[in-house]
């Protein structure tokens, strides 16, 4: 398990080769990658995502935790960047491993549901027009129950 | 105790971190000691249904008791991911 | 959209890196891959995949295509080995490009399970003990259901 | 009319493609000529539930009509991803 908070770009294709090829007989792997799109209004110049240093580390770790124990994973790869992002940027990825596909798909889902509202991060988009913070969604926190 | 504040809660607040000598037993308590301080307060803590809290780094909810707590942070819903 | 059968080995984190950030404003990426795992009796020395090589790739074709239009994609990759692999190997990969998480992971997933039960792909698994092909899942049939 | 065999449907019939003249109006009207050819087709078709036909290239059920075409496969349900 791998829980890693950082300012700094990082390579998606090296981590993900790497976690698909580092752990024997895991016959699935799971990555998802969340990039800066434009904002839902448009027009969106850059992204600045603030956090909780203190707490950023420990609550990612515990939903990895988490999500280990539920599926049975081999492994676990969470990446959460902070700081100012522009579109196109890679924000995050998550990765999983299992035996089977299902677990796979399961556990990242749940990672990033967490992940959405569970890990503090806040986005705030900055346009033309002004900045604004993003809101959370409904459908974000209703997604939670499913587990 | 160290109170923070986080994205637009600490905008309004206009500072993200201060020092608050406190007897308050639950984390509302002490948001009652704060609103009663000054406008800005009162302005950020308006609404709680759209704020979270955590107490020394884990999420927690209002009701949340203060005694032994170093840091409890302020924050509008997260939006990781 | 791109699907490719081939008996060559493909570089996942180049795919994934170059998929990941070909794609204007499409906000969720994800990606499966599927490894060669051990025989479930053990002692796998190698698997070999034959397919049908008139209709594999139509038919991994089809399944995209429904994929990008039921979801409302970006883009979708599929990549597909045939021939001979061994532990550790990639056998496959897919990669959904879509503005919401939701509909990405949805789409990899109706993309696995088709790829499982409807491409012409059969595997089989040679141990000391000799040669067995791989028995298709009621599970993995059941599977399609959902969709 | 080119038929194809794959995996162990190809193994039990010895050949992974023949070419077979047939009047047979359906894919199971096809099964039952072969069947009563040679014991290993009687073996290979013995149980058609373990068994998946393609007719030209499309997955299809043992009732698709014959009439034009080119291509027949038979082979046990698939095993990818």
């Amino acid at each position: 398990m791998r829980v890693v908070v950082q300012e700094e770009p990082f390579d998606f294709g090296r981590e993900a080769q790497e976690f698909a090829t580092g752990h024997s007989n895991m016959g699935a792997i799971v990555t998802f990658t969340g990039v800066v799109r434009d904002a839902d209004q448009g027009g969106m110049d850059r992204m600045v995502i603030e956090h909780y240093p203190g707490m950023t580390q420990k609550a990612l770790e515990k939903i990895a935790a988490e999500a280990v124990s539920r599926w049975d994973l081999g492994d676990v790869l969470v990446i959460h960047r902070h700081g100012e992002l522009r579109q196109g940027d890679m924000i995050m990825m998550v990765a999983t491993a299992s035996r089977h596909r299902v677990n796979a798909f399961e556990a990242a889902e749940y990672l990033m549901d967490y992940l959405k509202s569970r890990a503090p991060f806040w986005k705030k988009e900055y346009t033309a027009d002004g900045a604004e913070w993003v809101a959370a969604k409904d459908e974000d926190e209703d997604a939670l129950s499913r587990w | 105790m160290d109170v923070l504040y986080f994205a637009w809660v600490r905008e309004r607040i206009g500072i993200p971190k201060e020092k608050v000598e406190t007897g308050a037993a639950t984390v509302m308590a002490l948001v009652e000691e704060l609103k009663a301080r000054e406008e800005r307060y009162e302005v950020a803590f308006s609404d709680l249904s759209a704020l979270r809290v955590a107490v020394d780094q884990e999420l927690t909810d209002f009701d949340a008791p203060l005694e032994g707590v170093r840091e409890v942070a302020f924050f509008p819903p997260m939006t990781g991911g």
